[in-house]
């Protein structure tokens, strides 16, 4: 079992969930957050005054998969949410030791479906 | 319309009833009334930053600014316009019937103390001026609702600097000047059912098709960013409207509060019908939807205020909202994209209420509706309401039309998609609404 | 309360000062008192899209559109009701003084030309009717508060409906009818004491006790959604209450100057007053008691707006400030969940100031409590002020839980526990007010 | 300013233009002027929530409350001050000039009815005592926005308090009160630009000296949190303006006229500038950048919005648009931190104001400018002009300077560094804005 | 060590909170997420449209434990949380490396105290 | 390569992203959340009543790292976030499997920097 984090453009979210609804992924949860990195920030212009914001919105997902899953996941992630340009994100994944359906109690692969 | 005949109407009527103070002669100032124009301006004016709310908290965060922006710049460029040129072509002497001399010309011979020459108001010609300035202040911010979030800035000033002087000025000229071609004809429109109403909306659809769609359209969910914002919107417009259509009487009398009163509650109609019908057909009835309702109803009602009755306005509220609705719920089937329902509550409540005002017109409540009825009767008055909601409709289509291919091959007329989709609010004004 | 006694001496009075123009006779209408009811008119119609700012930015957020709703709707359904039987029966003749008759029944009747006929106003009876209309409008949308966050919106719409016609009109009728027997009584309300805060006041007591508790009262916290939106609706009421208490004189004069003045005072009296007693026994003044202290100052002072002097206005505001900041604090003791506490503001305020007026209202300001206390004395004025508030409390209070009972044996009277933990916006009306 | 002079003309004049009501006398009280007044004073009293929402969209979100308050609480301290002591000072009979005597104190003495009696007003004293003290309410709100996210609130209430006594008080006297000594010397000053933008920006830049930088500036982004609350605050501040300026001729008519159309020319025309310099200079025109160039033209039309022609006004309200920019633009430069910039936009546009008046000022426009130029001609207004600022700025900032050293000394006037940092709503108040 | 993530209900957190709080779970942290799974969204009506927006909104709580408190902790979040309908969420933990406390720079499960 | 998460005050974030960037992390996400811990919550006023808020705003830092920057990387945190008051915060770390560059889709510890 895996979880995978993945840092995409805000306007990549439609997209990215319908390419992981099509592979039945069967659930995500989706995290509003800021990030910094290569891509440079937003110019705000405040009366006299011009700030440059490092962090720019982001979305993260955060989903956990089976190990069978995984390489399919990563991989329509990392296409559907690419533009080619400096700012796309990042896909961090690691193994965990399990997963619990809230629900029933149930754990392993089972509670994901 | 015929505004002459009504304020004439107006003062003399005043002799008559008795009522109201009766050493008023044609043309002497009155200090009341001029007080009414003051504070009836006022009202209307707080009718812009109005709308710019109800507009604003529609749009989706990204763009709450750039939308708000349509509205409040037009306090700043439609003014200086109006001043400098608009008033004069609209209200200065004409010949023709079609557009105004330069006897006003940079707004020169607007008295402060005498009334406009070619009236018998009560108000000095300067009350008049400016009361007349704040509808051309808010027609074309109606439009912007229609080309909210994709709409370059430029190419928006562009394009309301030309209409202004293009689309209303000659309509206000036609509909409001006393020898404007269509005041001598007789069609009704108390407070600017096709001047501002149906004109801004005609335009709107024009130009909501020329612009395109929005590329989130039918491809992720477009959800208003603050409804209570649209909601603060809808009550002051609310309000304001009361400055507009009672204040559309130019004097403090028994017009006034017709006006009043049938603003009032056509208002009150609308929201109710519009919820009613959203209930019916959605299973819910929201409060975007009171906000539209109520702003069906006042758009229905502005051309008849002053002429038809109070339970009258009721029904034409009613059936605003109710029309409204259903135009604003088949824009889908037509498939252009008019962001914030202009073309569906603005054009068509404007057009209805032409109409209506033509069915329900009563000289009971103000006596003009007999002198334009005299020749042709009511059905003669129907069509003459139609024939000038197709001509204003049609004029306002091809000049905008014109307007829009000279904008898109100048300024520009549409954000890159970028732009879009990084929100307009930072692409093209380096802010964003909120900084939580 | 006797206004028709007030509007006699505010006319007759009038031409004693000679300060005022002096040709009015009583009957005849005035421009500047009719624009004055205008203008009223607009700023009272204001007050309810403020009070639902004020209520919409202090629940949570996921209830916000909901409480707004309660107030905007009653700005449509409250009219439609007020115009064809509300007014009637309210304001029509009564033989008995209990129930208006049905002379204006569906608004014929109502001249937009010439005055009441039952007082001798110096505006057209239109103007009154609207003016009137007004304070219809926002006394049920007062009571909003107490139910907020978990009453259905179809109960809300058959409670407030019935409420209007059962308990609002019979009270306006008793205490605002020429004819009305508390207002032969000479008990004295300028604006609404008791006939607005008493009896929402009340029937808001009695509402919140028959509906029960939030679930999540005592369990998690209830914070305000938005303060700043709180705060703009406690000045946009401040604005709006000039009208409400300054336009209850009918007239421009003496008595509408004191009322604007000892309104502003008791407002600005009711502010300190809240943050001091907040700061001694909480440590902080907070922006919310701000907000309610300046409302709790308006109400008091509503009833004797119109009888007292300056200082004793800011006596009122400073007492009503204290008052309702204590009545607020004891809540939790008894029980109740008030929501946006209505009790404590409007029923407790609108108490205190029924009896300040009683103890504060002089003739030197208005000949009209010379009157009313030529029998009884001054002891004899602060009985009937006690006695008014005691009938209309009892009444507002018993009809109130008829009504209640009827509602939740018809159309249901509580959101479902999901309703109420999902939020009222999305179950009910199908939207969130932020889509930040 | 010489506003003596000013009302003598308007009630003279009155008689000789014919076009107003014939039989008014030099202190007759006109009905139509009084009502004016009683909605000008409500319309100035809107400004102050409107400032609060101006002021309150641009800080941070953890100081909105406090920011807010700023204003509010100005409508509670300052009314009862004015009552009660304030009033009397600034307008009672003045023997030297300087200050008024008791002749009003605790609000006695004060008519409804009959006007105030050092003046041939035509409106009663309470009207005018309502109306100025709806100046005093605004002007200690307006310093507020420079000491902005780092003041106790306890230290703002006593600098307030202070403040108003010693110097809003005193300058109002000397330039408002019949026989004000700066009022005798025949300075222009229609609607406050000396004693309202002046005073307040001269004492803003003390305060924000004396109280040091935000810790925060210079270091991390400072951004508005709401900036649709900032446009929302700029609307109603538009709107309200009318009253301010307008409301200035005190009675209706054609300077009342002049003052509303060069206020809405002067706001459009500095709006417009604004936009243009921060296109040029930074690339975008911001929708901040409009609500402040609006507020730039109102506060530069101020001084002069009855003493100068349509074309000069928006001639004044485009400079002063841009040399507000400007000034703004330098504040980094000098290196004080005037947090919401009151200095750049009131300071700086109020001399402006000032001067520019006695550049404009036409005796075509007002008579009373004929008469103050008799002696010195154009330049020697002028020279009045610069002499009244001088005087005013320094007197302002040596008695803030000694409030601010005496607040300091006693409640203490900075909040610690661990309340900066959490931010004053909760430091200070125990709530925060928005709960979402 | 144990690092814990779980999606709950957002007005389950006060409930979950106490009984954490009742066995002594000494620190938390809340994140306000929105979740796509099985539960469906939520119906937005907007004037002629209605829009079920796949996201519901929820809320995960991260928090660290030692080895010994992991099944406790888990029991004591998934009974809490459980509503038996769907959309109650999931519950996820792995082992990490280690923990530090920023105020004192100790390390271990003596930083989680 | 590892997950480093800190949570710390929110008005530390500026000092910590200016001492990251000065020892060259080049990518950086940040998460506004709620904490609760040893650290009391904020009092609210309201009206007749206070309520303390068990949860305090702070800023969650996730950045991932290579295994050789990391103990530089918790460092730099732990002394720039102190404050030696409570309430601080916590870092936690684990391994992780693997990092992917959206944009491109490279894998590894170039996908890092
Ligand atoms: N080492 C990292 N740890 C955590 N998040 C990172 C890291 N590097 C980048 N990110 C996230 O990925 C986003 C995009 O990274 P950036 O360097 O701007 O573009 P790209 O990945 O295309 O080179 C950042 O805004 C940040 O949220
Ligand atoms: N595989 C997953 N990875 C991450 N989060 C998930 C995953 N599956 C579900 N979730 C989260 O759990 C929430 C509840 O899941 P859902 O399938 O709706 O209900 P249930 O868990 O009761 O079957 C989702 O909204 C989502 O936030
Ligand atoms: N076991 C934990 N798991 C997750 N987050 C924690 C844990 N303990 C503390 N935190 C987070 O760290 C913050 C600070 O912790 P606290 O105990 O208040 O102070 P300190 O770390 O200085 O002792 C908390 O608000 C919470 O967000």
């Amino acid at each position: 079992m895996y979880k995978i984090e993945a840092v995409i453009r805000s306007n990549k979210l439609e997209d990215v969930q319908e390419a992981l609804e099509a592979i039945h992924v069967s659930g995500l949860t989706v995290i509003e957050v800021k990030g910094m990195g290569r891509q440079k920030g937003v110019t705000h212009t405040y009366r006299g005054s011009q700030y440059t914001l490092s962090l720019t919105p982001k979305v993260m997902l955060s989903l956990v998969v089976s190990d069978d899953e995984l390489e399919e996941v990563i991989t329509t992630i990392q296409q559907t949410a690419s533009t080619e340009e400096v700012g796309d994100g990042k896909i961090f994944y690691w193994k965990i030791e399990n997963a619990v359906r809230i629900r029933t109690g149930e754990r392993g692969d089972s509670a994901l479906q | 319309m015929n505004l002459s005949r009504i304020w004439a109407t107006l003062s003399l009527g005043a002799l008559s009833v008795g009522a109201f103070a009766a050493d008023a002669t044609a043309t002497a100032i009155d200090k009341a009334d001029t007080l009414w124009l003051i504070v009836a301006s006022a009202l209307v004016l707080l009718m812009t930053p109005g709308l710019a709310l109800f507009y604003g908290g529609m749009v989706r965060r990204k763009n709450v600014l750039s939308t708000m922006m349509h509205s409040f710049i037009m306090m700043g460029v439609v003014s200086i316009i109006w001043l400098f040129l608009g008033y004069t072509l609209a209200f200065g002497k004409t010949a023709n019937g079609f557009i105004g001399g330069f006897d006003f010309l940079f707004g020169s011979g607007i008295s402060m103390k005498d009334a406009y020459p070619y009236a018998p108001h009560t108000v000095p010609a300067g009350a008049f001026m400016l009361f007349q300035m704040m509808f051309a202040i808010i027609t074309p911010a109606l439009i912007s609702g229609a080309i909210a979030e994709r709409m370059k800035f430029s190419g928006y000033l562009l394009f309301t600097t030309l209409w202004i002087l293009l689309v209303y000025v000659p309509v206000a000229c036609w509909v409001w000047n006393p020898d404007g071609w269509l005041c001598k004809k007789g069609a009704l429109d108390f407070a600017g059912g096709t001047v501002v109403h149906l004109a801004s909306g005609v335009s709107a659809l024009v130009a909501c098709i020329f612009l395109g769609k929005r590329k989130a359209l039918n491809h992720e969910p477009i959800l208003p960013n603050n409804l209570t914002t649209t909601l603060l919107g809808a009550g002051l417009l609310w309000v304001g409207w009361f400055g507009f259509n009672a204040g559309s009487a130019l004097a403090v009398g028994d017009l006034a509060l017709v006006a009043f009163s049938t603003t009032h509650f056509a208002a009150a109609a609308g929201m109710i019908s519009w919820l009613i019908f959203e209930k019916v057909r959605y299973g819910k009835p929201t409060a975007l939807g009171a906000a539209s309702g109520l702003v069906a109803g006042l758009v229905g009602i502005t051309p008849g205020a002053g002429f038809v009755g109070l339970p009258e306005s009721v029904l034409i509220g009613f059936l605003a909202g109710a029309v409204c609705f259903g135009a604003v719920s088949l824009k889908s089937k037509f498939g252009y994209d008019d962001s914030l329902d202009v073309v569906g509550v603005h054009g068509v409540g404007g057009l209805l209420g032409a109409i209506l005002t033509g069915v329900f017109a009563s000289s009971a409540v103000n006596p003009v509706v007999g002198d334009v009825m005299k020749e042709g009767g009511r059905s003669g008055l129907i069509l003459t309401q139609v024939m000038a909601v197709v001509v204003v409709g049609i004029y306002a289509a091809v000049i905008s039309t014109i307007i829009l291919f000279l904008v898109k091959f100048t300024t520009g007329i549409r954000v890159s998609k970028e732009e879009e989709v990084e929100g307009l609010d930072l692409a093209l004004h380096g802010e964003s609404g909120y900084n939580f």
